[in-house]
């Protein structure tokens, strides 16, 4: 578009009328997104028509049927290639991949949060979240067993989101599916039975900060459609950058990166992530940490390959740098937290640098085993992320979750099996050989190297070097230390922890020791677009 | 007439939006100026879709103004929790995570 | 062509002056006997007090009913547009609305079942 | 290498030969005290299971025409280019490993039981010997190097929480440091020469690396001979970092006896004899085996004369044994076999020893002192006859095991031919002398003569759940080298992987060999019962001696000069670098931790806690990026 835009109302017009016809409509590519949506409404209803007593088990029963139905519909529907809904939807290998990732983790989370066997109050959720903090009522509500259940619909929502996210073929349905996955959460973080002021400082932040990011994708939107007339990625990728002499779409991507990687907890736009993960209820900082990751990946891989993916040497340069700041800042700044939660967020940043040099790690036009190696990344963090965030919950003291460093000393006197696995889970992350994380870093690493990018690839070695130091650090802690004499319990957990742990307890060494499969799947499925 | 006039007019209230968020210490304002920034974009979007031809712009902006409603009952909700908990609206006092 | 609209000016004119008049003469010309009733914002009906009840805030009731009526009254927004391309958009339109307007009932359903709606 | 066929049968169930010990391991070390009353039986149990399948997977193996079979567990990556399997390979050389670790490593258990029924530990301690049987196997059953590094890290960390059992003892917790880190230096040898093959092969699977080892330049071939060689004497306890293996003595004696005498300190004999192709290929290379070889012969017997403790002569001698393992490894392909065999009769008997060793200080109240034993032959006569025949063995009494696979290796040695061979057979004979000398030494001081023992002190015969395994064993010592060498040739067992026999001219007739050692050893007894024997021993070392026994009282100073090449020289590093930061320049010793630590403080200080200040980083990010990527668009 040159610099000044003349009104045309003669052919706006006739455009108009023309634009609008009834979109094609593949109910069968969507059924995933149908299920996890259709989910989320009847946990609304039994929110408004169940009564109080069976809410809950009615409530875990949907929203896990939303979840797992949207999974087996994944796999059913492994191997088609279309786009739908007037272009706004992409159903391809890469996106059912995504989705079906996000469906199950997010079944895990769900089983997280049904947890009622930890807290002596019977749930992690506050009962209610009017209720002033530290007031009299919320003292009472405090110990009462009385338990909220509409964070089950909210989590089904924000799911819903997170799959819609990375099957937007379209930056307007990006920017919905972003605000559906984001409004939950917001809620979601602030909802923590103990220690509500963190909680509620936690929602507020991601809220403002997130709304202020939502901002910044949305005008990078307007900018992007102002300059080739469309939101779809496909029109974008025909518009070119290069074509243009215009600045106005590389400001606009530039801004619409910025929006993902707030949402992907990329450096530096992480600076919500440390506060609020350690402040969110323990079972919702798992649900963000894994499935908000993997969708906003899916997102930003979608919008670099398939919309600005003619043009990859504008934004090359800056991921690459984007990818070593967040992996350093991760790495360093974990060493001196003393705060699991606060810990593992930064673990988090750094392991957002390392998917993005997975994102590198493809190649122009698609080739290379980037998308591969990313997905496989993602499903491989996220499952020990989860798992690693169920064990935060079993360590208990008086006051709830016991979260500082100090108590976890000698953990493995007390529990020995509860030690194991959070080691697992801890060596997996840091990427040690024969756990899923040691595969994942190294598909990644291969990846990009294969594009070239052996530099990244060198200082993702030290980063990650680095970050071993502090995942190694709470293993030592655990186990050459004498555990303090007031120090936590460890909690007996309910039958959904169980299940959580095992399978990912499971998912991590499977994935670690025979991952040729899920690789071999993952190599199938990455494909984007029709 | 040329259409960068709204252009300009958009940006300097994206500006404005962005400056008030880093500057204003209520929770509220701050939120208000979040909705400016949204509200700059849908004037953004509404001038493209002139420029353009296309009235994809025009629908977007009444997207942006639903999800736009939902922040705003999700945003309120969340800073009148807080309010209410510690009688301040003040973003600066939610201040105990850090480092 | 204007002419034919001059009355109106010298209507506007003519009671602009009378107000200014009035409200400028009458602390001039009127008997000043004050007592306590005639200081109250109401001279009838029920008493102010000097803070809300609630000690310096709304009752959470206003702000509850002015974001349901944001929520509900921007949906209206996306009827306008289907209902100007009825005939364009055919039986799919039609089934789409439905479904939408659907969604946006189980919100409703929502709210009134959990007293959203209820004043008290 | 000879064709490999895919397993059936049994054979393709040969994971379970490491998974039964594995799992004895996760269930003791994962179940608490829960198991404390039965985990030793079941730990004992499943070692006893692997064994059973082990004889009948060989048993099938021995059956099939192409006698070596790979079992294919999966594959670990498969994407692209780049394919890595991870699979077993069971063929005769390792079945030999096979059925040693196992049979051994069952007996081991059942001595254990007895052993530890006293010790808090047990359950730890039996945790720790199945994990330890399952590495072991690992490393002997792998197709690829990488297989047999992760085993042979196993088998390090075992024998490092094994020796450090006793962890409240200072003297076990550095013995288990000292024994830790002189395995890190041949480790990183170990993963050093993986990665060479790995670079310049891109396989690290036997099949394809001896298949291609002929494609490498000599100095690349030469170089991965070297650092595998390194990773061998580390592992093994042969010169120069023979220091650790006497130390590790601080362990429980069943531990002294599977791992620091019958299977793990054997490990490097296996690495040289499967990287067989490679130093057929690296003539230099094997020539530091053999001189590697014949220097621990020496020291390993010069050592064990001087020691009063009776562990610490069995571990001297077990070094020195070893040494004649490589002698007879490095001599190429006539050697490889009667290695092997020599290394099978000395698991036996050496564990035996052990086990005898351990039954004296069970039956003396812990004592390890010799000057404090004497006239324990009538006390405890089983122990007493069952330490005796592998004390025979050991020095090669005719018609023992020790006669049949070490005069092997001796007669090798001399067929060699030339300088070096009258060389390498003197020594070696000259060391069968000094094992001789030592072992009589021991013998007369701990069973004959009269009690010199502490007060209080009433030996008493072991239960039989420790005296059945050594009566086991010293059956395999009498009868286990007829057996190898003559009844079942190990050398035609073995033909499948080392190849035929090599024809070889004689330098000196087998049968004079055996004379001479004979008689060689038959001095060195009659010198032993001349200076020990015969005498009355001291209950405190004699403290004028010649600087000889001093020397040798000392280790050689082995430990002396690790102080003076590695110790000192690090710490006066240490000390110049501190004085380098004292200075105030960005400290090198410390630096790089304090630095990211504090890096990592001031950084987080970024992290306010303010809303408005993370908005405005995320704003200025934003700037930042959109002003880069302008910067590269135009």
């Amino acid at each position: 578009m040159g610099a000044s835009p003349v009104l045309d109302t003669a052919r706006f017009d006739t455009v108009a009328v023309d634009a609008i016809n009834a979109p094609d409509f593949s109910l069968a590519g969507i059924t995933p997104l149908l299920c996890v949506f259709g989910a989320a409404a009847v946990g609304v209803l039994v929110e408004a028509f169940a009564p109080r007593n069976v809410r809950h088990p009615v409530q875990v029963a949907v929203a896990l049927a939303g979840t797992l139905g949207a999974l087996v519909a994944c796999v059913l529907l492994a191997g088609t290639r279309e786009v739908t809904a007037a272009q706004a939807l992409a159903v391809d290998g890469a996106g059912l991949f995504l989705q079906a990732t996000i469906a199950g983790l997010g079944a895990l989370s769900i089983l997280l949060f049904a947890e009622r066997s930890l807290d002596p109050a019977r749930s992690s959720f506050v009962a209610s979240a009017a209720v002033p903090a530290g007031s009299a009522r919320d003292r009472e509500l405090m110990t009462a067993q009385r338990v909220q259940t509409e964070v089950y619909p909210l989590a089904t929502f924000a799911i819903a989101g997170m799959m819609l996210f990375t099957a937007a073929n379209d930056l307007l349905i990006m920017f919905v599916a972003l605000e559906v996955l984001s409004l939950p959460l917001y809620l979601l973080a602030g909802m923590a039975r103990r220690r509500r002021l963190l909680s509620q400082e936690a929602a507020l932040k991601y809220f403002l900060l997130g709304a202020f990011a939502s901002a910044f994708f949305l005008y990078g939107l307007a900018l992007v459609y102002g300059s080739t007339g469309s939101v779809q990625l496909a029109d974008i990728r025909a518009a070119g950058l290069e074509d243009s002499t215009s600045t106005l779409p590389v400001i606009g991507l530039g801004l619409l990166i910025v929006g993902l990687m707030f949402k992907a907890s990329v450096a530096p736009f992480h600076t919500w992530t440390p506060d609020v993960y350690q402040g969110s209820p323990t079972p919702v900082t798992a649900f963000m940490a894994a499935c908000t990751k993997v969708a906003a990946f899916g997102a930003i891989l979608r919008l670099l390959y398939v919309a600005f993916g003619d043009s990859e040497w504008t934004w090359r340069p800056l991921v690459y740098g984007i990818a070593i700041v967040s992996m350093l800042v991760g790495a360093v700044l974990g060493l001196t937290q003393t705060d699991v939660k606060r810990m593992l967020a930064y673990s988090s940043i750094a392991h957002a640098g390392f998917l993005l040099t997975g994102v590198l790690g493809l190649g122009p036009g698609g080739t290379g085993s980037g998308l591969q190696a990313t997905m496989f990344y993602l499903l491989a963090y996220g499952i020990s992320t989860v798992g690693v965030f169920a064990v935060v919950t079993l360590v208990r003291d008086g006051d709830g979750e016991a979260t500082h460093l100090s108590q976890w000393a000698g953990l493995a006197r007390r529990s020995p099996l509860t030690a194991a696995i959070m080691t697992l889970f801890l060596l997996a992350l840091a990427g040690i050989p024969l756990t899923s994380g040691f595969i994942g870093k190294f598909t990644v690493f291969r990846a990009a190297i294969e594009q070239g990018a052996w530099p990244l690839v060198v200082v993702a070695l030290v980063a990650s070097a680095i970050a071993a130091f502090y995942y190694l650090k709470l293993v030592v802690l655990m186990y050459f230390s004498d555990p303090a004499e007031d120090g936590p319990t460890v909690g007996v957990p309910g039958l959904p922890t169980t299940i959580v742990l095992a399978v990912t307890v499971s998912a991590t060494l499977v994935l670690g020791v025979v991952p040729g499969a899920v690789l071999e799947l993952a190599e199938r499925a990455a494909i984007f677009g029709a | 007439m040329t259409l960068t006039n709204y252009l300009v007019l958009a940006a300097v209230l994206f500006t404005i939006g962005a400056i008030g968020v880093l500057v204003r210490r209520n929770a509220i304002v701050v939120f208000m100026c979040i909705e400016l920034m949204l509200n700059s974009v849908n004037l953004t979007l509404v001038t493209f879709a002139r420029a353009t031809g296309t009235i994809d712009g025009q629908i977007i902006a009444f997207f942006v103004m639903v999800v736009a409603a939902a922040e705003v009952v999700v945003g309120l909700a969340i800073i009148m929790s807080i309010y209410r908990t510690r009688r301040s609206a003040s973003v600066d006092d939610a201040n105990l995570l850090k480092y | 062509m204007l002419s034919n609209y001059m009355p109106f000016v010298g209507l506007f004119v003519l009671a602009a002056a009378f107000a200014l008049f009035s409200v400028a003469a009458a602390p001039y010309v009127g008997p000043r006997r004050y007592n306590q009733a005639k200081l109250e914002a109401y001279e009838c009906g029920i008493e102010p007090v000097d803070q809300p009840l609630t000690g310096g805030r709304f009752p959470v009731k206003f702000y509850l009913t002015a974001m349901l009526f944001i929520v509900f009254d921007i949906e209206i927004v996306f009827l306008y547009p289907w209902a100007v391309s009825n005939e364009a958009l055919g039986v799919f339109g039609l089934v789409e609305m439905a479904v939408f307007i659907a969604t946006v009932f189980i919100a409703y359903a929502y709210v009134w079942r959990r007293g959203g709606l209820e004043w008290d | 290498m000879p064709e490999t066929l895919p397993a059936t049968g049994l054979l393709s169930a040969s994971w379970l030969l490491i998974a039964l010990p594995l799992l004895g391991a996760a269930v003791l070390l994962l179940g608490g005290r829960r198991t404390d009353r039965w985990g030793h039986l079941l730990a004992t149990g499943l070692v006893a299971a692997s064994f059973v399948l082990g004889v009948l997977s060989v048993v099938q193996l021995a059956g099939l025409a192409e006698e070596s079979v790979t079992v294919d567990l999966f594959t670990f990556i498969d994407s692209g280019s780049l394919d890595v399997r991870a699979g077993l390979l069971v063929d005769p050389l390792s079945a030999v490993f096979l059925l040693l670790i196992t049979g051994v490593g069952t007996l081991i258990h059942v001595y254990s039981i007895g052993y530890m029924a006293h010790d808090p530990g047990r359950r730890r301690f039996f945790a720790y010997l199945n994990l330890f049987v399952a590495a072991m196997l690992v490393l002997v059953l792998g197709n690829s190097y990488v297989a047999l590094y992760v085993g042979w890290e196993g088998v390090g960390l075992a024998s490092y929480l094994l020796i450090a059992f006793w962890y409240t003892r200072p003297s076990a917790a550095t013995a288990a440091k000292k024994a830790f880190i002189m395995n890190r230096v041949g480790d990183v040898g170990l993963a050093i020469a993986i990665f060479v093959m790995f670079a310049q092969l891109g396989t690290t699977s036997y099949e394809d690396v001896f298949g291609s080892v002929g494609l490498l330049a000599g100095g690349t071939v030469t170089a991965i001979g070297l650092l595998l060689l390194l990773g061998a004497c580390g592992k093994s306890g042969q010169f120069p970092l023979q220091a650790w293996l006497p130390d590790a003595m601080e362990g429980p004696t069943p531990v002294s006896a599977l791992i620091h005498a019958a299977t793990m300190v054997t490990a490097g004999v296996y690495l040289i004899a499967r990287s067989a192709p490679v130093y057929d290929a690296t003539e230099t290379a094997r020539t530091v085996v053999l001189v590697i070889g014949a220097v621990t012969i020496l020291i390993g017997a010069v050592i064990g004369c001087a020691h009063d403790d009776i562990k610490k002569v069995l571990a001297y001698s077990t070094v020195s044994q070893i040494g004649y393992m490589f002698l007879a490894v490095g001599l190429g392909p006539v050697g490889y076999a009667a290695g092997i065999a020599h290394l099978v009769t000395h698991g036996f008997f050496k564990a035996g020893l052990f086990l005898g060793a351990g039954s004296v200080m069970h039956g003396m109240g812990d004592q390890v002192d010799m000057r404090r034993f004497g006239g324990l032959a009538t006390k405890m006569k089983t122990t007493f006859v069952t330490f005796g025949l592998g004390y025979l063995a050991l020095i090669g009494f005719p018609f023992l095991s020790g006669y049949w696979t070490k005069d092997a290796i001796i007669e090798a040695a001399f067929d060699k031919g030339g300088t070096s061979g009258w060389l390498l057979g003197g020594v070696a004979v000259l060391g069968a002398g000094l094992t001789a000398f030592y072992m009589t030494r021991l013998m007369f001081m701990t069973f004959f003569g009269t009690p010199r023992w502490e007060d209080g002190v009433h030996p008493h015969e072991s239960p039989p759940v420790m005296t059945v395994p050594m009566i086991v064993l010293a059956v395999g010592s009498v009868a286990g080298g007829f057996l190898l060498t003559q009844t079942f040739p190990l050398v035609e067992w073995l033909e499948p992987v080392f190849g035929p026999e090599a024809e070889r001219e004689h330098v000196i007739a087998p049968l004079l060999v055996s004379v001479l050692v004979t008689a060689v050893v038959a001095v060195g007894v009659i010198a032993a019962w001349l200076l020990v024997g015969r005498r009355e021993v001291p209950v405190t070392a004699p403290a004028r001696v010649s600087p000889v026994v001093t020397a040798a009282r000392r280790n050689l100073y082995a430990d002396a000069l690790n102080e003076s090449v590695f110790m000192r020289p690090g710490m006066w590093l240490t000390r110049a670098l501190v004085w380098v930061d004292n200075r105030g320049v960005d400290g090198a010793v410390n630096g790089l931790a304090a630095g990211l630590g504090g890096s990592s403080s001031r950084l987080g200080r970024a992290q306010t806690g303010f809303v408005r200040s993370y908005a405005l980083g995320m704003l200025g990010g934003a700037v930042i990026v959109t002003a880069a990527l302008l910067a590269v668009a135009s």
